[in-house]
């Protein structure tokens, strides 16, 4: 089942159906991939990967696509997302003060749970609003944080309440490329 | 039929003027004795057992998420996929993604007549047949409530439609990082007065759907498609009038006919992949580049926030 | 694939299911019937008054309680009781609570309070439990409960604190007429034959393979187990039987308690093949027989 | 990276290319895409062209047939030309009837083809109150990376060069027809009508005049596809439309219509080379 | 039927009982429900039959127009079948919830009689080129118990079988226009020939193995079925009952796979065999139902059952 497998500066190409390797203990089937009858099979073309866990010495064998995978949010990912009120927890007090339509905001989504939809959670200190734009203010500007719950406009010196994410700038960088692989 | 208003309607009652050139109306035998010749080949010169080179390629459409182009000669066929979206009108939860399939004949694509540019009853019929082809290869369990929006366009038909759309979609489908479980590949086969013409011309698959001269001569078309690793059949559809042997003997070589068109997918989608490493590496190079500027508006960033 | 069995009837062939059961036939009332005078009597259930008359607003029997007039009709769907017996299939999981069918005109409630959770009865019920709720009872799951509350809208709020309610396993299910349920003390019985019947009050009945007596907790892992072995050949063509059986007596309109259901079966056993019952003439031969030992029972 | 911050940033983005005199995609602001034009390609059809402009490609097909004119027209022939644009070019159309954007494409094209005036309907006429030809003309848009008229225009152009009408016969006693389809007469074109398309930025205070847009430039500018379309037929102007966008200045105005100009050289010459590149293999 | 559900273990149930070959009703893999059937049921209709196949309750009637041929098919007439899910059958089919499953039915119907091995479209020709018969085949499904495919293919060829086309006697006048005079007798009616009209088999994959007529609760449990549409034999139809030991073979005119599965190719071909064998035996019952029915007919004035039981 080697066939066609190329080596290309030592990546190894795999394309959806090729069997990987076999499945047991030691050896798991992990994004990319599915499990069947005993084997891994690739199920996205893209790269293999093989990655060893230090203590459990479990292989994880995973096919990572170079594309943007059509695949939706998982448990435990830190996702940035279009703010839409709706899909987020209607119950929240005051949600207008927390979030607003245009936001960006940065979340990490829960266990799916009864309802059947994805639940983001911005409990946490380092989750909230990353980008907004000021009422009225024009397009493009965006609003500085003043503290953890106020953002500041720069143009137009307006302040509204936010759920601001702590992010000091700097690692604003490393954060959203984090994003970018998880998305 | 209902007037398009959408549209520009030519007058209603007009015809095609190949109706009135001499070799419209051909009896089944005219048409039968043209379709091959005494050392049993084909009007293009293929062998009765022998398919048409495949042509295909990914990355046909900049807009979609995933392309391809397939062509069989002269049969044409385009197919884009997009990212998954919510299921229209729907509130039950559905555990398994959705797949929606449109087929659609371009209106020029058809040399016996112009297509209309409403859905009719034969696109919805191959849209049904395709989507019934890719739901087993498609990991639906990874994308609960959502649908994924298979749209094919056959810009040319020369036979083999449904083979050549199922072959697209296929490609497309794995070009948009949609996992699948299996590489789906398609071929069709025609029968006429008992012989199998492999991977049919449109004019072939007209004579296998006419009425024979003879009663009790198998007639009609068989569409297998399969997925390789696994072997099996994900598709499968006939049409006419055969026995028992002779559906199952198209059956067989139709599975053999699938397994020949593994390679040439297999090698595009490797193609496919390299291609994308390269982009990969490219747009990390300029990714660098960019970075220096969007340091600026950093630094910019924080004189501001230091100033607050 | 060997010959299969096809069997084409043709209407002129057909039976007419009914047996004659030797009872005095009750008066039928159809909607819009003047019952009587409304001077003397009192507005029920399937009643309105018109014209100073008491007319029936639902096809079927009159009863009557004192003054009060009722009709009953003939098919209804389930009208709950406190205290029956009913199985239904779990159709939504919510917030808390479980939404039942029935058979009733509106959705039953299963409280997640009304449930004994896994490891014993005086747990508190925590957040936990909520988002556990679908791996107690998911969507499709069929349960025996009881009747534990009947709301104002004639919905039902049922309970499973028993240890003989609760998740049912494999098995067939039917669906009849609640009217044809005959109200007993005990719905659930282990018939002769080795097999047990939950006959709804809801003409939902579920038939099972013999429930081996409560099992001691520890053992829940073979319990799990035991759950998704196949039930054997022996057992099976008995729940087909009496599934078939049960089948024949619904269709000649016979009442279904214990008593009639094991009657059928055995009268049945004359037929060796169970598919053989599905066949209307056999299905009439049953329900005919199991009429005949029922009025012999009585007039003993 | 980019692409995120071209996500989170969309504006700030975009404005940080124009301000450096360029476009997201490397070209200055008058330069035009590539343009691959092929004729012939489909066999099934009378005439056909697969046009590509950048990534917007577009595949036109010719069909003829035979009706009666209308008794209003009686020496007038019916030249009904139809775009699709199928949910399969583009995110932004879903299946089912066509949406309103792309019904303002197909009569755009439909009017820029009518104005230009490039087909005399009444050389379609075959017998005068008998017998006319229909050309159905079917652009379908296979990919839609913007400036899509300009592209359907001359895909259609591209394919009236190449028509060839067959040989009828009609006996005006019996009302019988015979065509002969071996012997056939070219498709009398007058003239060689062009569309140019911009899309208008507003940065700061500036205009700028965006050549043949492609489809995210369009959303950038605002409004739904192409800004402003100048259409012209050999040195004159057959129609400007204006769709949304920020407003044109005079000067602005006469800047567009020199572009369009030189703009429609330039793709004639195409047009006609690649015309004349295909005869011979028409000819074996 | 998508809304009907099924407990994890109730699935189990059905599926260890195909795999012991037996299954909840004591049928094995291969047994038919009993079924029963009326036909001429619909008065006002050319022909009409009624099938019930335990809960599955199928009317089908025929009503015939005269059309003009289509251009390249001057000899032959139309077909056209159409199907509609009653609300009554179940609630999901209000308004156009059963458009779907519909669509699919009136096209496997129309796959299945297309080719001319199935149902000879001449019979319908009145002059050539001119004038023929159109058949509307309204198919309406009041009852659905599973296995709505082969019930509507029984009830179908029940119906044509007992369709009567008026005698028309034809005269081509000047200017090609055609004169047809239908003939005033009632009695004067001749009958179609439907004996190899197919017949459709769904084939339910449950677990390993396939089985026929399945109920509403076993089709939720599979993910594959097959149907497969095959010819029917001239000598169950052959009113003298002479047994021709010549019978033909029954030929497959579509062949469909339904569901979200797939198949291995071998148990494909099995499945297709079985299909086949499977038609000829319910080709065989209905046969004998229907001349037996003609039969009784002929001594005694119809009576209509309907509906009532």
């Amino acid at each position: 089942m080697e066939r066609e497998k190329i080596n290309r500066t030592d990546k190894k190409i795999c394309i959806p159906g090729l069997r990987l390797s076999k499945a047991n203990k030691d050896v798991i089937s992990g994004p990319g991939t599915y499990e069947l009858q005993g084997y891994i099979y690739a199920n996205l073309s893209g790269i293999l990967k093989r990655e060893e866990d230090q203590k459990t010495k479990i292989t994880v064998v995973s096919v990572e696509s170079l594309r943007t995978p059509s695949l939706l949010p998982k448990t435990g990912d830190i996702v940035t997302a279009k703010e839409d009120i709706k899909s987020t927890d209607k119950d929240r007090i005051e949600p207008y003060k927390c979030f607003r339509p245009g936001d960006i905001i940065l979340a990490r989504v829960l266990p799916m749970t009864d309802a059947h939809w994805c639940l983001l959670s911005t409990a946490e200190n380092e989750l909230g609003v990353v980008t907004a734009t000021a009422e009225g203010s024009p397009d493009g500007v965006n609003m500085v944080p003043v503290s953890w719950s106020e953002m500041q406009c720069p143009k137009t010196l307006v302040k509204e309440p936010r759920k601001v994410a702590r992010i000091i700038p700097e690692r604003l960088n490393k954060k959203t490329d984090d994003n970018a692989e998880k998305k | 039929m209902p007037i398009d208003y959408r549209r520009f309607n030519g007058p209603e009652d007009s015809v095609s003027y190949k109706q009135y050139t001499k070799n419209f109306l051909k009896s089944y035998e005219e048409l039968c004795n043209e379709l091959i010749d005494e050392n049993e080949h084909r009007k293009d010169g293929r062998a009765l057992d022998e398919a048409r080179t495949m042509y295909a390629r990914t990355n046909m459409i900049s807009q979609a998420k995933g392309s391809s182009y397939v062509e069989l000669k002269k049969t044409k066929v385009v197919c884009s996929v997009f990212d998954p979206r919510e299921i229209p009108n729907k509130n039950e939860f559905s555990p398994l993604g959705q797949i929606y399939c449109e087929v659609k004949f371009a209106p020029f694509s058809c040399p016996r007549k112009r297509r209309a540019l409403v859905p009719d009853a034969e696109e919805k019929d191959l849209s049904l047949s395709l989507k019934k082809a890719l739901e087993p290869a498609v990991c639906r369990y990874a994308f609960p409530n959502y649908q994924i929006d298979v749209f094919v366009y056959i810009l040319e038909h020369d036979g083999a439609c449904l083979a050549g759309a199922i072959n697209a979609a296929g490609l497309a489908l794995a070009n948009a990082a949609v996992p699948m479980y299996d590489t789906i590949t398609a071929c069709s086969i025609a029968v006429i007065e008992d012989k199998l013409y492999v991977d049919p011309t449109e004019e072939e698959e007209y004579v296998a759907n006419m009425t024979p001269a003879k009663e009790g001569i198998n007639h009609g078309i068989i569409t297998v498609a399969m997925l390789s690793t696994l072997e099996q059949v994900a598709g499968f559809t006939q049409l006419g009038s055969m026995d028992g042997t002779c559906v199952i003997n198209a059956t067989e070589i139709l599975q053999k006919e699938c397994q020949n068109i593994v390679p040439i997918i297999h090698q595009i989608l490797v193609k496919d992949v390299i291609h994308n490493i390269d982009l990969s590496e490219k747009l990390e190079k300029e990714a660098k580049l960019r970075e220096a500027a969007l340091n600026e508006n950093m630094e910019e960033w924080k004189k501001l926030l230091s100033a607050d | 694939m060997m010959a299969g069995n096809v069997s084409i009837r043709l209407a002129s062939e057909r039976v007419n299911p009914s047996v004659y059961s030797g009872a005095v036939l009750p008066r039928f009332y159809t909607p819009g019937e003047v019952i009587s005078g409304m001077k003397d009597y009192m507005r029920g259930h399937g009643t309105y008054a018109e014209d100073d008359c008491l007319k029936a607003s639902v096809a079927g029997v009159m009863q009557k309680v004192n003054k009060l007039i009722c009709i009953r009709p003939l098919k209804n769907r389930y009208v709950g009781e406190i205290g029956d017996v009913v199985v239904g299939r779990v159709l939504e999981v919510q917030q808390r609570r479980w939404k039942i069918d029935t058979n009733s005109r509106l959705d039953s409630v299963l409280q997640l309070s009304s449930v004994n959770l896994p490891g014993g009865e005086l747990r508190r019920r925590s957040v936990e439990d909520e988002q556990m709720m679908r791996q107690l009872l998911q969507e499709g799951d069929l349960i025996s409960a009881e009747v534990q509350n009947v709301f104002s809208d004639g919905s039902l709020s049922l309970h499973t604190r028993s240890l003989k309610y609760g998740k049912l396993k494999q098995g067939i299910l039917l669906k009849v007429f609640p009217s044809l349920i005959k109200r007993r003390k005990n719905h659930f019985h282990n018939l002769p034959c080795g097999i047990s019947v939950i006959i709804g009050n809801n003409g939902y009945i579920w038939i099972s393979p013999n429930v081996q007596d409560v099992t001691v907790q520890e053992q829940k892992d073979e319990i799990a187990n035991s759950d998704l072995q196949p039930v054997n050949q022996t057992d099976r063509e008995t729940m087909a039987r009496i599934r078939n059986c049960i089948a024949a007596l619904v269709t000649s309109k016979m009442m279904l308690d214990d008593t009639s259901i094991t009657y059928a079966y055995e009268e049945s056993l004359k037929y060796e093949s169970v598919k053989s019952l599905l066949d209307p003439e056999a299905m009439l031969d049953v329900a005919f027989l199991t009429q005949h030992r029922i009025k012999e029972m009585t007039q003993e | 990276m980019a692409e995120i911050y071209k996500l989170i940033h969309p504006v700030k983005y975009f404005n940080d290319y124009l301000t450096r005199e360029v476009r997201p995609d490397g070209r200055k602001f008058n330069e035009q895409r590539n343009i691959k034009l092929n004729v012939k390609s489909l066999k099934c059809v009378e005439a056909s062209a697969v046009v590509k402009c950048g990534n917007t490609t577009v595949v036109c097909g010719i069909h003829l047939k035979l009706a009666a004119p209308k008794p209003e027209e009686p020496d007038r022939g019916f030249l009904v030309t139809n775009v699709e644009v199928p949910a399969l070019c583009s995110h932004k159309y879903k299946p089912g009837p066509p949406s309103d954007s792309a019904q303002v494409t197909n009569f755009l094209v439909s009017d820029i083809i009518a104005n230009s005036k490039c087909i005399n309907l009444k050389d379609l006429c075959i017998v005068p109150e008998k017998l006319t030809w229909v050309i159905h003309c079917d652009v379908v848009c296979l990919d839609n990376d913007g400036s899509l008229v300009d592209a359907c225009i001359m895909g259609i152009m591209a394919s009236f060069k190449t028509l060839e009408l067959p040989k009828v016969l009609y006996d005006i006693e019996t009302g019988h027809i015979e065509v002969d389809d071996a012997a056939r007469t070219p498709l009398q074109v007058h003239g060689l009508p062009i569309a140019s398309s911009f899309a208008i930025y507003k940065l700061g205070d500036r205009n700028i005049l965006l050549t043949d847009p492609s489809s995210y430039e369009e959303d950038m500018c605002g409004g739904v596809g192409e800004n402003f379309i100048v259409s012209s037929n050999k040195d004159l102007l057959s129609g400007t439309h204006k769709y949304g966008g920020n407003k044109l200045d005079t000067e602005e105005l006469e800047r567009a219509l020199t572009i369009a100009k030189e703009r429609a050289y330039c793709l004639e010459n195409v047009i006609e080379t690649c015309i004349t590149n295909s005869e011979p293999t028409n000819n074996e | 039927m998508a809304n009907l559900l099924l407990s994890p273990l109730e699935k189990m149930y059905i599926l260890h009982g195909v795999r012991d070959d037996c299954r909840s009703d004591g049928r094995t893999n291969i047994d038919y429900r009993p079924m029963e059937l009326e036909t001429d049921v619909v008065s006002h209709a050319s022909g009409s039959a009624r099938l019930r196949l335990a809960n599955t309750d199928i009317l089908v009637g025929v009503k015939t127009e005269i059309d003009l041929p289509n251009n390249d098919q001057p000899g032959y007439g139309k077909l056209e079948f159409f199907v509609d899910c009653s609300a009554n059958a179940t609630p999901e089919f209000e308004g156009r919830g059963g458009e779907q499953l519909a669509n699919s039915i009136s096209n496997m119907m129309q796959k299945a009689y297309q080719s001319s091995d199935a149902f000879d479209l001449k019979q319908l020709c009145i002059f050539e080129g001119k004038q023929c018969w159109k058949l509307y085949i309204d198919i309406l499904i009041l009852e659905c118990g599973g296995n709505l495919c082969d019930a509507v293919s029984l009830a179908v060829k029940a119906a044509l079988y007992n369709t009567r086309l008026p005698s028309v006697k034809t005269a081509l006048l000047d200017g090609g226009n055609v004169d047809l005079q239908l003939s005033d007798d009632p009695y004067d009616n001749k009958l179609l020939n439907v004996d190899l009209a197919p017949l459709l088999v769904t084939l339910c994959k449950i677990g390993d193995k396939f089985v026929v007529d399945p109920s509403a609760e076993e089709e939720n449990c599979s993910v594959i079925s097959l149907i497969v549409g095959a010819t029917g034999n001239k000598t169950n139809y052959n009113i003298d009952n002479k047994k021709n030991e010549s019978c033909t073979d029954s030929k497959c005119t579509t062949i469909v796979m339904n569901g979200s599965g797939s198949l291995a190719p071998k148990t494909l071909k099995n499945a297709i065999k079985q299909g086949i064998e499977a038609v000829q035996f319910l080709d065989q019952a209905l046969g004998q139902a229907l001349l037996r029915e003609r039969r009784e007919n002929v001594t005694m004035k119809k009576y209509s059952y309907g509906f009532l039981k």
